[in-house]
């Protein structure tokens, strides 16, 4: 019962995570304020609010990891005693928010003169200080309700982000990323809703006696909010927005969209895995407190209730897969810079899922993965971080991201050039750089997962074991086209025509040089020195997760990296990349034109997408509507001028005929009638009148007679 | 042989059909009003009758005269009164008999009601 | 409810409204401004009363007066109750703002628009404060009749034809309620007062006859509520009447309608009767039907105020859903909703009404780059239209919060699927108003890299203070009352007392 | 025996001696004779309002003419129900005759005014004497006295169309005052009495007899027509519309409701075998017609294009909705009847004396001539404004009160068609009043229409204008005045 006891942890009150929040809503007043009219006021309140915003969360960070949990009451949206809107901070969430705020701070350091060449600085800087605040909210809460909160304004707040340029190109992509979003956001709250109905309270810790609804609504809940945070997560077959929308903001908001924000969605996936593993537990105890149903019920529940999480976790094991062959296959065949880097951002994003899919599979032995997740997200947010700055850089400088149409930059711009090369060794994975330490973390987790089938004999084993080869195959296809990216870049020597606009390149100012030496240094550090991480960040950030085995945290904690064990691992996926490097490039490479096809040229058929199938969907309900309108309004107009000449008729019916006839004076009428008959009768009879007067004179009598004759008897 | 000792109410019901029918089949509307006189007189000679004793008297309380024998009065008494409101109905009617022959130069009830209804012109207007 | 203490605030409050009428009679020709004025002071004089009972309401108190009876059973009474005041507040505040509105944004006929803009005041607090069906149903029926000038205010074909429709509708409405109402004195042998527990039973009529009574009180005030079949002259009138009209009408006299529903869901039957009774199926039914098909339709519609005509008959609905689902989070939303809806649609119709007046432009293809030309109005629409979608912090996600828990509560979670298709279908036709004003104009140049670039656009000059403040006080109640609503006098202060004593 | 037992009496008979007295004054003064006309209404409505408190509502007061005791003499007969008419009778008759002065000042010649006014009073006495008398013939002798009158009144002007809507008036009136005599003949020679009370008991005693389901049925006819019952309605639309404004308000406000009175009467306190299905056959046939009126009447109405004829149209459904109040046969439903009357009455009375202003300013008969009628007389438009709202039954106003009554009745009659088709009327009664409204107030007049700017009636015409239309939302806000003693009365007549 470790949850009913963590839940039950007793939280000190800070004023952190509020100030963290307050932070970057000053600098968006501030800069506001600044406006057009004092630019540097404006920049210099991003820069401060954002750098003090890191402080505090770092301070923030080092409180939770030696004193537990923080909360701060926010009076937000207080429904009664039951749903409340309150900021609480635990390790996960602390840590999450201080990579946020290190991207931020690197960022708008970058963007300090990187906007010089925009449009609508002002808006720019005012919307990316809010959606810090935003985003970091998602961090700093502890329950569902609270979370959809921020998590909603961050969606809605990046719009801006995403639209800033208002070229064309950058409408599409906002429309298709708030459209995206919006789908996310209800699927979210639906999930949220079942969750609640699941677990009996929207928070992360779900209550020990809580009214469980049965299998399909769980499912249901589980697939609702995966889905949800799946779309910001760029999750394949919801990613169709982000290879859009990261190149078409400009690079500070793209570094922040595929630094933090897809990772606000993993944040998500990672909480809900969390809550779900801790569900077992709870329904135990619930079992043994239900007086219903003895003790090996609970246990049966709990034991089917594990089998369900790992079925969910071998599922996010293979969306993870998916996702990050489907980004890697995408990203070899781009030719625009940050098209590839958004690509590569779904296929890291792929890494991770993986990562919390090994968690869900072990269960309480997920420490591997979870630490493996968690520091690819560190990872992925320097070197990614560092690539799209570098990337706004040799936009600045050289106003071209066609990777086909640049060339020899490194002697132009050395040092972009070497934090770039920094980036890249940490993301294919080659030792030194960071990513190594964090896909070993996750190959071993796999491979654990691995035992544990073999060892459980589960049926799902084989799956898991192709997890690992696609695994393995992705990271080369990654190193092929980092490779690709960066010859063509900065090595190839350009084309001739395209040599003569090179000419004026320089480098570029220090400002954005410092956002990018920043992460690259960031790099660099989590590369060689990998066990400071993982002792200091990781491994207590995993370690108080309730649910997990102690013991295998203290192993991740403590994992040796530099071993030969995992260099060796590096070989395979090496050669798969340097092979389909130099499948794509030989021509280049040996200066010889290219002809036939052409690997980095190919293009897929558009059908082969999945957003073309979205949009044909939507337009096609979208036709189907106005169709229907079309069709609907003259059968109502039929209608109703159908009603209104019926009206009519019956009115002239009325007025006409029946109103005459009723009219007409009966009176006259009848006597118009006795008369003619009394004239046919004069004229008929008389003569015969005249013959037999004395008969008709009795007749008459007798008639009289038995009229009277009734009245008679009854007046005697 | 009670038909012989009712025949006055025989008499009235044939008297009051042969005032209906006057009324309504007679064109003429001074026939018409005839035939209402005549359902009237009907009727008071029903009411007449009513109180009629065979060999009689007038109720005049003087002298011994045997109660038993006089006549009923009030059904006379209601008559009077009957009378005279026929006859004012009856000379109100005439003189109305009179303004229309002036206006419309015609005693024929059709004729009369076939002229333009009145809702629909300005008809009821003041000339 | 329990004993209620003798005031005649109540009474004050309803007749105060007459006194802008007194002003229109004092002067009807000359000194307009001063007239004007004088209407704006009336309705804030009565906001100002009917928030004095703020305090006593809170403790529980009610008040009453009665003004005149019958026969013993038969009573025009007026009291204050929770409910009740919780709706009168809604009333009172949203037609002060509407009066200052009006007085930039009419500019023919003041005197009629301003003298039925009054009366209908107070007919509505009237209802409001009734203390029975016979009382609701007077100033109900006044109110339906006096409503009418407003619509056809702009006295054009279309506004003509509106109000006939109007009218055939309300009047056909009203015989069905007052068929009603017999029958529901007749069954209840005579108690037409407000119980908070209901006052109908088995006890005094049948299964069937009660279900008689149920569907043609639903029947009668389903017009005003529009509820489907029933919502035919909703997407007339509104664009036909003068903006501070139709958000009055949206705003509030829908919610006549709603209300009465709400009175008889809770006060006539009673939660545990109607539960018996099962009727509250068809509600939810037609409700969930009116919610998903209004969307629908309002995709279709280019006119704005059609538009927003057609959500609001879906967003109405979600009142009834509430109260059909009889659990406790789904009322409490529900009821919560009829105030939230009046601050969401009545902004959003006085921006479309400064819309008109400063571009005038009607349909929404016609609005690009209007976001420039009136800056404020349209952050302003945004706010509110976000709120619609349910976006939180605001008081659209308190309401779908609130209804989705109280679906899960009432054991149904297909009422979610309900809601979040509607929160699609609202993003589907909000968010495109918001992107044709923000982020399209007409005349893009082209820049040297072949990109198109918008032409440099100013801020241009906002409309008059009296229509901007309006729209701006709503804007930032829908987030303030979204956040706080437990203030007191919020939403969630007046109606949790409520709810909390039908569903403990 | 306090002297307030000798008013009815005089409320009676203080108009007819005016009406004999006043040709005098004609001769002599004929300026003052509207004036002089107004003080015996005045005082009898005063005596009236003082017996107001005196008659308690379960009760009656039997005042003796000449102190002959009944059988053998006349009777008044007053109760509570019959004050409570009687009071409307002299209210609105006043109201009306204050309206003559400059209408009739107007529209009829020199000579024949005096004649008018000394009519006018007759008719509001016999009105009087019908509702209070307790003798059957009398009922019969002051119906021939109220019907003489008001066709002289109809054909006051002498003009061809009046004349012959007169005698058409006389043509269908006067048979069917022969058959109420026939009646009463029969009824006498049955129970040989002609007091209400007398016959009442002895029809008790008798049982009925074919001779009473004749008389009956004679009576039912005989008042149907005057009452304008549906099938017997023929006279009235003429009449009514072509009638001077303030005749054409008593004829429809008063007369028609009073002889529905008289049926009331003769239904429940002679005929008094209510278990027997004669009175029920009877009253079956009655409301089926009444039904049929309400419709017809309705719909005849909205067909109409004069003014007058539609108000005369929607006396004629009104005529239906009383007597569907009668035949409930419930107390709720007989207080809704008389409520009815009331409220009738005072709408109709202000309906067709606003039609009269607008024919006595412009002359416009037509109802598309009022278009923007509100721009130049607001006054008299608000006035009709305010009482059709009544005649629709729009609350508060008395009509809500009596069509509540009236359906309350009929439901607890299990009638429940019958609130249906009251409901239906009163739908019927929306469209044909709100489209005159409509006219007034949201259309734009025909050029030339209302020329000369801001001209409203006379002070003198307006006044019992907004009397009238003040006391319908009065009665409609404190029915609690009346309703009460009515629901009690209405109990005891059953």
């Amino acid at each position: 019962m470790g949850v009913h006891e963590e839940s039950l942890t007793v939280l000190s009150f800070s004023l952190l995570p509020a100030l963290a929040l307050l932070l970057p809503l000053l600098g968006a007043a501030g800069a506001a304020a600044g406006g057009e009219r004092r630019p540097r006021v404006r920049n210099w309140s991003a820069v401060l609010s954002t750098g003090g915003t890191l402080a505090v969360v770092v301070s923030l960070l080092s409180r939770v990891l030696g004193e537990g949990p923080v909360y701060f009451e926010l009076g937000f949206l207080r429904l009664g005693e039951r749903f409340s809107c309150g900021l609480e901070v635990d390790a996960v969430g602390a840590f999450f928010a201080l990579f946020a705020s290190i991207l931020w701070f690197a960022a708008s350091v970058h963007a300090f003169r990187y906007m010089d060449h925009e449009h609508k600085r002002t808006r720019f800087f005012l919307f990316m200080l809010l959606t810090e605040t935003a985003t970091l909210g998602v961090f700093l809460v502890q329950d569902f309700f609270s979370l959809y909160l921020f998590f909603e304004a961050m969606g809605l707040l990046a719009y801006l982000l995403v639209i800033h340029s208002e070229t064309d190109r950058a409408r599409a992509a906002a429309t298709k990323y708030i459209g995206m979003t919006v789908i996310g956001g209800l699927s979210l709250i639906g999930g949220i809703f079942l969750y609640l109905g699941y677990a009996g309270t929207t928070s992360f810790r779900p209550l020990v006696e809580s009214a469980w609804l049965t299998g399909p609504f769980k499912v249901a809940a589980l697939l609702l909010l995966i889905a949800g945070f799946g779309v910001k997560a760029g999750m394949v077959p919801l990613h169709i927005w982000l290879p859009d929308a990261h190149p078409a903001a400009p690079s500070p908001a793209s570094a922040l969209l595929s630094g933090v924000m897809i990772k606000v969605g993993a944040y998500g996936i990672l909480r809900t895995v969390l809550s779900f593993l801790q569900a077992p537990a709870a329904h135990g105890a619930e079992g043994h407190a239900a007086a219903g149903h003895g003790a090996e019920g609970a246990v049966h529940a709990a034991e089917g209730l594990a089998a369900d999480v790992r079925m969910l976790g071998l599922a996010i094991i293979w969306i993870g897969v998916a996702t990050m062959f489907v980004g890697m296959l995408l990203a070899l065949v781009q030719r625009d810079i940050k098209r590839t880097l958004a690509y590569s951002s779904v296929s890291q994003m792929g890494y991770i899922l993986f990562g919390l899919g090994c968690l869900g599979y072990l269960g309480a032995e997920g420490a591997m993965g979870m630490g493996g997740g968690l520091y690819h997200i560190i990872n992925h947010a320097f070197f990614k971080g560092c690539f799209f700055l570098a990337a706004g850089s040799v936009l600045f400088c050289a106003h071209e991201l066609d990777m086909f149409k640049l060339g020899g930059l490194w002697r132009r711009m050395p040092l972009t050039t070497l934090f770039w090369c920094i980036a890249a060794l940490g993301i294919m994975g080659i030792p030194l750089g960071n990513g190594f330490v964090s896909k070993t973390l996750l190959h071993h987790a796999i491979l654990e997962s691995h035992h544990l089938a073999e060892g459980a004999h589960l049926a799902t084993a084989g799956w898991v074991k192709a997890a690992e080869i696609m695994f393995i195959i992705t990271s080369g296809g990654t190193i092929g086209y980092i490779t690709k990216m960066t010859y063509y870049t900065f090595f190839r020597r350009p084309d001739p025509e395209h040599a003569s606009h090179l000419e004026h390149v320089r480098e570029a100012p220090g400002w954005m040089l410092a956002g990018s030496g920043l992460l690259a240094a960031g790099v660099l550090f989590n590369g060689l020195f990998p066990g400071f991480l993982l002792r200091r960040l990781v491994g207590p950030a995993v370690g108080t997760v309730p649910g997990l085995d102690a013991h295998y945290v203290e192993h991740l904690a403590h994992t040796p990296i530099f071993l030969w064990a995992n260099i060796r691992e590096i070989f395979i996926p090496l050669a798969i990349g340097l092979g389909i490097f130099a499948l794509g490039a030989w021509p280049d490479l040996l200066g010889v034109r290219r002809r036939g096809p052409d690997l980095f040229q190919f293009r897929l058929p558009r059908w082969l997408g999945v957003d073309f199938w979205y949009l044909a969907a939507a337009r096609g309900s979208l036709r189907l509507l106005f169709w229907g309108k079309r069709t609907y309004a003259p059968v109502k107009e039929g209608v109703v001028s159908l009603c209104r000449r019926g009206a009519e008729a019956t009115v002239y019916a009325v007025r006409e005929v029946i109103y005459p006839s009723l009219t007409a004076r009966p009176v006259s009428w009848v006597s118009r009638q006795a008369i003619q008959l009394y004239g046919n009768a004069r004229r008929e009879l008389l003569p015969r009148i005249r013959e037999y007067q004395g008969d008709i004179a009795v007749g008459a009598l007798v008639i009289a007679v038995s009229l009277t004759l009734f009245l008679i008897m009854r007046l005697m | 042989m009670r038909l012989l000792h009712n025949y006055h109410y025989a008499a009235a019901m044939v008297l009051f059909c042969v005032g209906l029918y006057t009324v309504i089949v007679r064109r003429n509307i001074i026939k018409k009003l005839i035939g209402l006189n005549i359902m009237e007189t009907s009727v008071f000679f029903f009411f007449v009758s009513l109180g009629y004793l065979d060999g009689g008297i007038a109720p005049i309380h003087a002298g011994a005269a045997d109660p038993a024998r006089m006549v009923n009065p009030i059904p006379q008494a209601l008559i009077l009164t009957g009378i005279v409101v026929a006859v004012s109905v009856t000379a109100l009617a005439l003189s109305m008999v009179i303004l229309l022959y002036r206006q419309y130069g015609t005693l024929d009830v059709d004729r009369l009601m076939r002229e333009e209804e009145p809702e629909a012109a300005e008809g009821g207007k003041e000339e | 409810m329990q004993e209620s203490t003798f005031s005649v605030i109540p009474l004050l409050a309803v007749l105060l409204p007459w006194a802008s009428l007194l002003a229109i009679l004092a002067f009807p020709k000359r000194a307009e401004r001063l007239r004007l004025w004088l209407c704006f002071l009336g309705s804030l004089a009565t906001f100002g009363v009917v928030l004095s009972l703020l305090p006593g309401v809170l403790d529980g108190n009610t008040y009453t007066i009665k003004l005149a009876s019958v026969v013993e059973s038969l009573e025009m009474r007026l009291t204050v109750d929770t409910l009740g005041y919780y709706f009168a507040l809604v009333v009172a505040f949203l037609w002060m703002l509407a009066t200052v509105y009006s007085m930039s944004y009419i500019d023919h006929k003041h005197n009629r628009f301003f003298a039925f803009m009054a009366m209908c005041e107070s007919f509505m607090l009237g209802c409001a404060f009734s203390a029975n069906m016979f009382t609701y149903f007077i100033f109900y029926e006044m109110m339906t009749f006096g409503s009418y000038p407003l619509i056809i205010h702009e006295e054009t074909t279309m506004a003509r034809r509106a109000g006939y429709k109007y009218l055939v509708y309300a009047i056909a409405a009203g015989t069905v309620l007052f068929f009603a109402i017999v029958a529901h004195y007749f069954w209840g042998d005579g108690q037409l007062g407000f119980g908070s527990y209901g006052v109908l039973s088995l006890e005094f009529a049948s299964r069937a006859a009660l279900m008689t009574v149920f569907f043609t009180y639903l029947a009668g005030f389903g017009v005003k509520a529009a509820i489907m079949p029933l919502h035919g002259w909703v997407p007339d009138a509104h664009p036909a009447a003068p903006s501070p009209a139709s958000a009055l009408l949206s705003g509030v006299i829908l919610k006549a309608g709603a209300f009465g529903i709400i009175r008889v869901c809770f006060n006539v039957f009673g939660a545990d009767l109607l539960r018996e009774l099962e009727v509250y199926v068809v509600m939810a039914s037609l409700a969930c039907i009116t919610i998903v098909v209004a969307s629908v339709f309002a995709l279709t519609q280019d006119n704005l105020k059609r538009r927003l005509a057609y959500s609001s008959i879906g967003q109405v609905s979600y009142i009834i859903l509430g109260l059909a689902m009889l659990a406790h989070d789904g009322a409490l939303g529900g009821v919560m909703h009829l105030a939230h809806h009046a601050l969401m649609k009545g902004c959003l119709f006085l921006c479309a009404g400064v819309i008109l007046v400063k571009t005038g432009k009607k349909n929404i293809s016609e609005m690009a780059g209007i976001g420039y030309q009136l800056p404020i109005t349209m952050i302003c629409f945004s706010v509110a239209a976000l709120a619609m979608m349910g976006t939180p912090p605001s008081v659209g996600f308190v309401t779908k919060w609130l209804l989705g828990s109280g679906s899960l509560q009432a054991g149904l979670p297909v009422y979610i699927v309900v809601l979040l298709a509607s929160a699609l279908l609202n993003a589907a036709y909000f968010l495109p108003i918001i992107y044709i004003a923000f982020f399209r104009w007409e005349g893009d140049e082209v820049d040297e890299h072949g990109e198109r670039h918008h032409p440099k656009l100013v801020f241009g000059k906002e409309a008059d203070h009296k229509l901007v403040v309006p729209v701006v006080v709503l804007a930032a109640l829908v987030v303030i009352v979204g956040i706080w609503s437990n203030v007191p006098g919020f939403p969630y202060s007046l109606v949790s007392k409520v709810v909390n004593v039908i569903f403990p | 025996m306090g002297a307030w037992r000798h008013f009815p009496i005089f409320m009676i008979t203080l108009p007819l001696l005016g009406a004999v007295l006043l040709p005098f004054l004609g001769y002599a003064r004929e300026r003052w004779v509207p004036y002089a006309a107004l003080l015996p209404l005045g005082t009898s409505t005063l005596l009236g309002l003082l017996l107001m408190g005196r008659i308690p509502a379960d009760g009656f007061l039997s005042y003796h003419l000449g102190g002959w005791e009944p059988p053998f003499g006349i009777e008044i007969r007053l109760d509570y129900v019959g004050l409570f008419l009687m009071l409307v009778v002299c209210g609105i008759t006043f109201l009306a005759l204050v309206y003559s002065r400059r209408y009739i000042g107007k529209e009829v010649s020199g000579g024949q005014r005096t004649a008018y006014y000394v009519l006018y009073l007759l008719l509001s006495g016999a009105m009087l004497g019908f509702v209070a008398t307790g003798d059957i013939f009398n009922l019969f002798v002051f119906m021939e006295i109220l019907a003489l009158s008001s066709y002289a009144l109809v054909a006051i002007t002498g003009n061809r169309n009046p004349v012959r809507a007169a005698f058409k008036y006389i043509l269908m009136g006067a048979p069917s005052s022969i058959m109420v005599l026939l009646a009463v003949g029969f009824l006498y020679s049955a129970t040989g009495t002609l007091n209400m009370a007398d016959l009442a008991r002895r029809i008790a005693e008798s049982g009925y007899t074919e001779v009473l389901i004749v008389s009956y049925i004679l009576l039912v006819v005989g008042f149907g027509v005057k009452a304008a019952l549906f099938p017997l309605h023929m006279w009235l639309p003429d009449a009514h519309s072509i009638a001077p404004s303030p005749i054409s308000a008593l004829l429809s406000g008063l007369l028609v409701e009073v002889c529905a009175f008289a049926l009331v009467r003769i239904t429940f306190s002679v005929f008094t075998l209510r278990s027997s299905d004669l009175v029920m056959g009877t009253a079956d046939a009655v409301g089926v017609a009444a039904v049929a009126a309400v419709l017809y009447g309705g719909i005849m109405a909205i067909l109409q294009k004069d003014l007058k004829m539609m108000i005369a149209y929607s006396t004629v459904s009104h005529v239906g909705y009383i007597f569907l109040g009668i035949t409930a046969f419930t107390a709720e439903g007989l207080t809704g009847a008389m409520y009815h009357m009331l409220d009738h009455g005072l709408a109709k009375a202000c309906l067709f004396l606003c039609a009269g202003n607008f024919i006595y300013l412009k002359g416009y008969r037509r109802i598309e001539d009022l278009k923007g009628a509100w721009s130049q007389m607001p006054w008299t438009c608000f006035a009709f404004a305010l009482a059709s709202l009544s005649v629709i039954g729009i609350p508060p106003t008395a009509g809500f009160i009596s069509k509540w009554y009236l359906i309350l009745g009929n439901v607890k009659g299990g009638k429940w068609l019958y609130a249906v088709v009251l409901l239906a009327g009163s739908i019927l009664a929306a469209v044909y009043c709100l489209r005159v409204i409509y006219y007034m107030f949201f259309q734009a007049g025909k050029e030339g229409a209302w020329e000369e700017s801001w001209r409203d009636a006379p002070p003198a015409m307006l006044a019992p204008v907004w009397t009238l239309s003040l006391a319908t939302l009065f009665f409609g806000i404190f029915s609690s005045l009346l309703i009460p003693s009515l629901l009690k009365a209405a109990a005891y007549l059953l």
